[in-house]
Parts: C-alpha cells; structure tokens; sequence
C-alpha cells in the first residue's frame, strides 16, 4: 500500500466534506460560507502536517502515488505528439513511449518510461519497467534527433530496468551501455525531466544529459530503496532506512550538483495541480532548450563531457584536479 | 609459482591471507585443492576447469609481459554521503583496503600484453564485490583519457557487483562517467576491449563493460545486468540452464567469444595485434 | 465521386475498367459494395474496413494536394535477359501497360502533401505485382536524387511482390541501386518516409521499404520479406494468427505507425511537416 | 539428390580404380604403367564429356556439390582469422561467420555464409541461410570495418535467407535492407567473393561492394531456380528451365557487368582443386584490395555509388543517360 494514500484519507474525507457543503451552499437557502471557511482552515493545517515534513520513504511513495502525473501526460501536453513505435529489431516495448513534437513551436524529439494508471495498463506498460528493446527504440529516437539536429526530451520515471529472463537474454546491459554511449555524444541538446522514480540504470539510460530537471518530489537513486535494503541489509523491509541513506531527493541532489533544475510540487504533491506541475516542467524545458539552442555543437558537447567529468568523490587527484 | 614481477615487488602492497589454510575447495566441484598448486594453475580447478575469482594483482601478473606501471595508485574515495549503517562507509573502505591490498577495486597503468602496449584497467571483485564508486569511475576515465593521449588501445578487465550503494548516485553518475570517455575515445578511432570475468553485473556491465569493440567473457563467469536474486523475486520462475552465463551469453549474440583463462593472454595479444596493426605498417 | 485532379486528366491514360460488372465483392467479408461507391469510401469495405488494393493513380489522388508532376514518365523497361516463358517478357509487360493505364509498376513525381512540398513515388501491384525492375529502380533512384538536390522530403508508398524475375539479376541490383541512393540522402540530412502497402515484400521491403525514416504501414496490408508459400513450404507448420500483417509488424517493432487509409493524408502531413520544418524558421 | 554427385559417379570408379592400379605399381612386380596411361587417358576424355558442357541447371548443382569448398575454407586460409561471435541484440547466427585476419599480410574484415559439411553441422548452420541476427552481426563487422579503415572481404554463400516465422519477426528485411544501406555508403573497401550460391537478397545482404569476384561455377540469382519456377510458374521442378531463363551463371554476369571478375575452376569444379581454387580467390581478393586501399576514401565511395547507380535496362532516359 502507498503510504502517501494512506496519509491523504482524513484529508480527502475533509475537502470530500467541504465539496459537498459547498454544493449544499448553491443549492439551499442556508449558508454554509463560515463553516466552509473554517474547514478550509482546518484542510490547509492537516495538509501542512501531513507533507511539511515527509521522510524521504514518504518522498519515494509520493513519487509512486497512483495519481502523480506519467510520461505521457508532459507529453501529450506538448504540441502535436506523434507516436514513434518499435526498435526495428524484435518489438515495441510500451514501457518508453517516444515520438516527435513541438515545445513552444519549437520542433523536439521525446523519450519518456510511462507507467500504467490501473493494473491492465501497468501490465500492457510493464509498470513502466523496459525491456531491452525499449531501449533500442530510444536509441532509434536519439539517433532521429542527432540526424535531424532537433533537441531531445526525457522524461524520467521509472522502477528501473526490467530484471527478467528474456531481458537479460536480450541484453539488458548492452541495451543500456549503448543508449550512455549514444547520449554522451549526440550532437544535439538533451534535456533530462526526472518526473517520478528515477531507477538506477535503468532510468540513466534515458537521463544522459546537458540539463537535468528533477521535480520536487521524485526520487533518483543508485537503487531503488527496497533494492539497496536488500543488497546491503538482505531485508528489503529496511527500505526507509534505505531511502533516508542513500540521498534520493532533489534537494539533495542538487547539492551534490547532479541535479541542475528542481520544479517545485503543490504542498501535496504533483496531483494536487497537475496542469500547473505540467506547465512548470515544461516551460522550464522550453528555458533549457532555447538556451543550449545557442550553444555550437562542439562546445555543446564539451560541456555535457565536462559536466559528467568532474562527478566524483575522491581524496588524492591525479594532475592536481580539485577533490569533491 | 612464477616469480614475483618487479612490478609488484615494488608495490609493496599485497594483500592479507583470506585464511591460514593450506587447502582450498572448488565451489564449483568440491575438490580439494592445495593452495600452493593453485597459482600455478593459474587458480582454475585442474578437476571441472573452474575459474576461481583472482585478485587484480594476480590478474595483471597473468597478463602484462613484464612492467606494469601503475598511474592513479593513491586515489582514495571520499565519503560522499557520510555513509553509515552497521558500520560506516569509511570503516568499509579502510578494512578492504587492509585486506585487499589494494586503495580500491580497480587497478588501472600501462603495460604490454603479449608484446602490444596497452593501458590495462583490472577490477578485484575483493575490494566491496568489485563496485564502482567515484574512484572506479574517475580512474576508468583516466585511464581511457590518458590511452587517448597515447593512441594506445585501452582494454579493462571487469569483475564488479555493479554501482556501489555507499556512494549512492556519486557512483551512478560514474556510468555517466565512463560512458562519455568511451565516446570519446571511440571517435578517436581507438580500439577498446574488455574482459568481463566473473562476476560483472549491473553499473559495470551497463556502461564500459558492453561499450567495447570487441567483448571477451572469461568462461563460466556470472554476466548480467540485473542479479539472479532480483530476478528470482520478481518472476518467481526457474531460470534456464546456464541462465547468465559467459556460453549463455555467446549464445544469446552479447559477447564475441569465450575465453579459457589459459588462453586469455595469447587471444588479447591476437586481437590487439589486430586492432593496434598501423594500416600504413602494411606492405602495399 | 471527387472531380478528377488536373494533373490526372493532363496524364490522359487511365486503367482499363477489369470487369464491366457495377459490383466489387469485399475480399475478405463478403459484402456486395457498389463500385461507383467505392471511390467516396476511399476503396475501404465500409463493413469490415478492407482497404482494396488500389491503382497509383487512385493513391496519388488521395495523397497529393493540388497537382502532382510527374517525372521519368517515359522511362520503359528493356528485357535485358530477352525472357521467354509461355509468353515474352515484352509481352507482358505491353499488356501490363494497357491494362494499367501505367509505363510501369511506380508513379514518381513532385507534389505537396497536406501543404508540405515532396518527392513522391508511387507504386503499383496492377504491372507485374509491383515488381521492382531497372525502372522502378531507376525512377525510385531519380526521385531520390531530385529530392537531394531540391532539399525536398522524399515520400515512397510501397506495393511489391519483390524483385521482378524475368529481369534476373539486373533486378536484384536494383535494390542495391535504390540503397545507395537512400545511403546517399540520408548523409544529407534529409528526411525519407514510406508507406507500406498491401503488400509489400522481398526486394522491396528489404530496400528503400525499410531504410525511410519513418515507417507507416497502411492497416491491415500483409508486409515481410519471404511470401507466405515460401515460409509455408519451408516451415510446414502454423502461422501464427495476424503473421506479418501491419499490426504484427507494430508489434514486433519493425514499423512506426499503423495508420487507417482515411487518416493516411494527415498523418503524412503531420510527419513531414516535422520533418521538414526548418530549424532556422523556430521562435527563438 | 545433386545431379553433379550421380554424374560423376562413373568418374569417380575409374579414378579409384588408376588409383589402385598405382598401388599395385608400386607393390608388385608387374608394370602397369601402360594400362595406368589409358585408364587416365578415358578418365580425361570422361570428364571433358561429363563437365565440358554443362546446362545451367547443372552447374547449380555443382555449386552445391557436397564437397565444394565453404565460405570457412577460404576464410581460415587467410593468416590468423579470429572469429568475432553475436549481434549485441538477440542471438549469434551460425550461418554467417565474422571476424578478422591477414590477407597476405593485410589486416581485414571477414564475413561469410557458411553452410555446413554434414547433416549436424548443416542444422547448425541452418544450411547456410541466415536470420535478421546474422545480418545484424555482419552490420557490427560492417561498422568496426570502417571505424577502423580496414577493408572487408565477403564470402557469399547462401540459398538465401531464411523464410521463417521467427526470421520475418525479428524483421528479415529491414535486416537486409539496413546491411545495403551500411555497404552502400561504408568509407572503406569491400571485396566480395560470390563462391558457391548466390541466393537472391540473403546474398547480396553481403554483396554490396567495390570489386565483385565470382567462382567460374558458383550461381547468383534474383532468385533460386527453384523459387523461381515456383513463383513464375507454381511448379519448383521446373527449376531447370528456370536455372536457363534467370542468366545466373558468370559468363552472363560478367557480361550484364554484374560480376567485375570469374576466377576459373578446374575441370568438373572447385572440389577437384580445393587448394588451388582458394589460392586463386585470396588471390584476386589481394590485387582487388590493394588496387582499392589506394584510392581516397571520397572516390571510392563515388566508384561504388556509380557502379550501381548504371545497372539497368530501360528505353526511355531521363538527362540524357545512355540506356543499356
Ligand atoms: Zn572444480
Ligand atoms: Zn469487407
């Protein structure tokens, strides 16, 4: 169960209650407005109790919340997306959604991992978990927007990288190491959107970048959590105790300079006001896009090397480089 | 055994007995194997042919002809999460370091490999399972920036358990990393080759490991992106036999070839006397 | 029934009617349809949604705004092998000319789709099952080039049996021919679409058919590269339900998009104005 | 049955029978030398009768003689062949063999079709006939050939691809499609050897080249006399009327200017001097490789966009260009 849902329940009761009052103030003689004022209040103290101070496993079940905005709804928020399906090789996986459309005008290719909103779409979407043949599509995308010299779009939310048998049959690693090789030399902007859940490798594999925006609320990690727990701890229940070590908020990794951009989140989260967290998102991708626009492609590329180059943490340097 | 190489006498640093005793057992068949005999064996069971995992010392004594000159040596990682849980990341570190031998888990300096000179990275899958941490990543990096400067072909041998967990998305975005220095050094024109040796999984796997020209998987080593135990609890199926295997792998199209460990040494010399060959040495 | 375009009465041939009867019968439900209707309903089954296979001409009409200029009108096939069989291979080939309205199994020319100027080539399964010989090859060939030096979106709508037999292996070079051609405008960063239609197989769809860009399939049209008797004689086993239909192809990930003859226009203007917009002509 | 294998079976008896009189020979007292000399002079005359003539249906058959060299035998003739396994993607193909070796010296790319000797080896390598893995493996062979400025040879060998649920799936054509498109524009030289069958688009998936060599006896064809019977004619026996009509042979090709070189074959085959018959094609692959590396990499690629580009026969031309 999503601990965030479970939060929300007097909360939801508390605004289903106001709803229902204010309708009763359209319809009746009597009138509520003081007693509607007065819950409202009352809505605005639970809320701030409830997410002013989430923990950061709290943070991980509001970026998995059942109503969090997905892939495809920044997508389709653009200008005429158009579907781009298949990796021309064995099939076309739904769990990255690609295509082409326009940001502001400005013509753009997309990636995204796209969950489901109810069980048969996450098993249609496999729980937004690509298969390697997702990411071969990605690489189809990638090379279309190097080609054509449009920028990229990411949009980032996923478990992480399926870990099955035909996926690793399929090459799994290979699928991956090819889209971070791919990325790090495209000639052309990309920009990164870290929406939900950022898993591991298996989100990296589309978050290659020269701008990398995180919203508040999701989380990017090494692992995921219940993964860390149980490769430290064998004991995937120690998840919080995972979460809280191991640095996954966009505050965090701002600081450590691995983030460039957080877009702030509604008190709540994303689904309180998904068409505001929208808009933000992407006016804060057409900034980026217009801004690398300007750069000449090599010196693109230099910066994207050198933004990568100096992640590190380590004591004694070679050449005399600065230590984190 | 072989004697010590120069190179590693001058070292200094070896690693701390794992036990006192004289015997070891094949995992793989359970045979008794005297400790002393197994260098010479160059650590594979004279009974099934298993290779047991061998430190990046021994590794570069197997492979390099005679000099190894290590570059990089005393990067230590930093602490970039202040990580702690039984015990803290630094108390880690330090006690792998002891027992290693080595200031981290990979090895990376310049030798010849059966008559090529080469930049040679070794990873030891003793030093925490092998991970890449910033250290890993940033002397990766070195190493395939530095073979660039030397138009020397750069060839890493992988034994990793993937990104480290301590140093958190420091050591996810070393992936990043690797991958823009193989870029690079692929638009160089630069060939790059890999070992992937028991175990290689995950970060490595997912980035450098598979970024190669040509991709050599040691026989019967563990090769994947996710873990054997992940993937059992998630489809809580039986896996092929094999499943994850360096053969599995041939099979599967992800690797060029499968190499005994005897033959390591002269398959590299043979592929890198090709890829390093100057077109302009050929007699027209 | 839409007025017939200018360019179309300019170009004068036109098919011979295949029966004289008023009624077409839905190949694959049966329905009686009335053929003066068929032309309004796109020649879609209007119960079971059936795209007929349709002329060049007819798929131009649907296609082309305004006028469609044709180009390398004249080009007419030799018979470079002097193919006999029942009857010669100049035989066929007249009578394929009078019974199609055609010089030969492609339309190419310059028109505008949904507003977006284009190179366009048509093919046509009535001359020879759409086969490709040194003329489509050549025309395929020209129109490519043309698009490169105008800086223009190249457009092919693809209706094959594959390499044309009786011109052997003058044939074959034609998809050798046509790729060059494709490699060549790829490297000018120009965008290349196709459209598969019913059906489109061997030398074509393992050419230009799938070297565009973007991949549309027309739905429901039968798309692969070995004919079904050849996969049948060979396997001698079931085909699976839907086998290299459009739909399975979306589904293995060998097409971009599965789109429905009415939708056809728009969705190729949609592509292509992407394509081809400019990016000096964006809002900065 | 292999029409050849039953013509020279009379052949074959009296070889055998010369040899055993040499046997003897050398054995006994007796001198057979007399009856040595007019055995060999029927043996001579037998063969010439057998093979001075063949139909073209005929010499298909001798370019499946069970015993004819294979795309491996020229292929480990060369010094040092290191064979290089997998597509990265889904399945490593036997039935085209990768790698590289020397060529007098010369370090090259190698990529053939190899069928099998016997029944097992001929289900492991599917009778010679790739899928779209094969053709993706030779892709990567394609691109580490020019990433690396070395030429690449071929050794085609095939009844053509092959015409299976799995093959079509995984996009057999696109497989091919994409192999023509990479050859066609690939900066480096590439010399093919057309050795044995030359099946239709699985042949030229590895055809596309500068220098075209074919073996006096091997055919190749817009499709298998077989397949073209059955699809001209819905009856595959007549294949060898077919085998006339399609001008498969390398005196007709070379004529079409399809086919730049034939090495000879002895008499009766490449199987009846294998050795030589690969001295001979590594060879020609040496004059054709070195007279190539000398060209700057920009002409090259214009020769081989010319080379195709004047392949045709048609009546009526556009720009003034001289119809065959
Ligand atoms: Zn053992
Ligand atoms: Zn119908």
């Amino acid at each position: 169960m999503n601990v965030i849902v479970e939060l929300e329940k007097p909360l939801l009761e508390l605004e289903s209650k106001i709803e229902g009052l204010k309708r009763l103030n359209e319809t009746q003689r009597v009138d509520f407005s003081v007693e509607i004022r007065a819950l409202e209040a009352k809505a605005n103290q639970l809320k701030a109790e409830i997410f002013g101070n989430l923990t950061p496993w709290q943070r991980v079940h509001l970026a998995r919340h059942p109503r969090r905005p997905l892939a495809l709804d920044y997508i389709t928020a653009l200008d005429g997306f158009t579907e781009l399906h298949g990796d021309r090789t064995f099939r076309d996986d739904p769990a990255i959604v690609a295509g082409f459309a326009y940001l502001s005008g400005m013509p753009v290719y997309v990636l995204g991992e796209q969950k489901g909103r109810d069980t048969k779409e996450n098993l249609y979407r496999n729980f937004g978990m690509p298969h390697p043949e997702g990411y071969r599509k990605a690489q189809r995308i990638m090379k279309l927007a190097e080609k054509f010299r449009r920028p990229l779009l990411t949009f980032v939310d996923t478990p992480g990288a399926y870990p099955g048998i035909g996926a690793e049959e399929r090459g799994q690693s290979q699928a991956i190491a090819a889209c971070l090789q791919l990325l790090a030399g495209l000639r052309t902007p990309i920009v990164v959107n870290v929406t939900g859940e950022g898993g591991s490798g298996g989100a990296l594999g589309i978050a290659l970048g020269d701008h990398i925006i995180m919203l508040q609320h999701a989380w990017y990690s090494v692992a995921s959590p219940e993964a860390a727990a149980s490769i430290l701890w064998s004991d995937a229940t120690k998840a919080d105790e995972a979460a809280k070590r191991l640095r996954l908020t966009s505050e965090e990794l701002s600081e450590f300079g691995i983030i460039d951009e957080v877009v702030a989140e509604p008190l709540g989260g994303a689904h309180h006001d998904t068409q505001d967290v929208i808009r933000r998102i992407l006016d804060a991708d057409k900034r980026a896009v217009r801004r690398l626009m300007r750069l000449p492609t090599d010196e693109l590329i230099d910066r994207r090397y050198e933004k990568y180059r100096k992640i590190g943490a380590h004591t004694e340097l070679l050449h005399g480089r600065a230590a984190r | 055994m072989a004697p010590t190489p120069n190179w590693l006498r001058r070292r200094g640093a070896r690693p701390e007995a794992a036990s006192d005793a004289l015997w070891d057992i094949c995992p793989h068949c359970n045979e008794r194997l005297y400790k002393k005999d197994l260098a010479e064996l160059l650590w594979v069971c004279p009974k099934c042919g298993h290779n047991f995992r061998i430190s990046a010392l021994d590794r570069i004594s197997l492979l390099a002809d005679g000099d190894f000159r290590e570059v990089a040596e005393d990067l230590m990682t930093g602490d970039p999460l202040q990580w702690t849980d039984r015990v803290s990341y630094v108390t880690k570190t330090a006690g792998d370091r002891t027992k290693s031998g080595l200031m981290e888990a990979i090895l990376t300096g310049f030798c010849a490999i059966d008559g090529v000179a080469v930049g040679l990275g070794v990873m030891d899958f003793a030093f925490r399972g092998g991970t890449m941490g910033s250290v890993v990543g940033e002397k990766v990096t070195l190493l395939i920036e530095e073979c660039g400067r030397r138009r020397l072909p750069a060839v890493v041998v992988c034994a990793s358990g993937g990104a480290r967990m301590e140093e958190g998305m420091v050591a996810l975005m070393q992936m990043a990393k690797t991958s823009a220095a193989v870029a690079r050094f692929a638009e160089l024109g630069l060939p790059f080759i890999t070992v992937l040796t028991d175990p290689t999984t995950g970060g490595v796997s997912a980035s450098y490991g598979f970024q190669a020209d040509v991709i050599i998987a040691e026989s019967g080593a563990a090769i994947g992106f996710a873990g054997r135990r992940v993937i059992d609890q998630t489809i809580r199926q039986k896996l092929p036999d094999g499943f994850q295997s360096s053969e599995f792998l041939l099979e599967h199209g992800q690797v060029d070839m499968v190499v005994r460990r005897a033959d390591l040494k002269p398959t590299l010399g043979r592929v890198l006397r090709f890829f390093a060959a100057r077109l302009a040495a050929v007699p027209a």
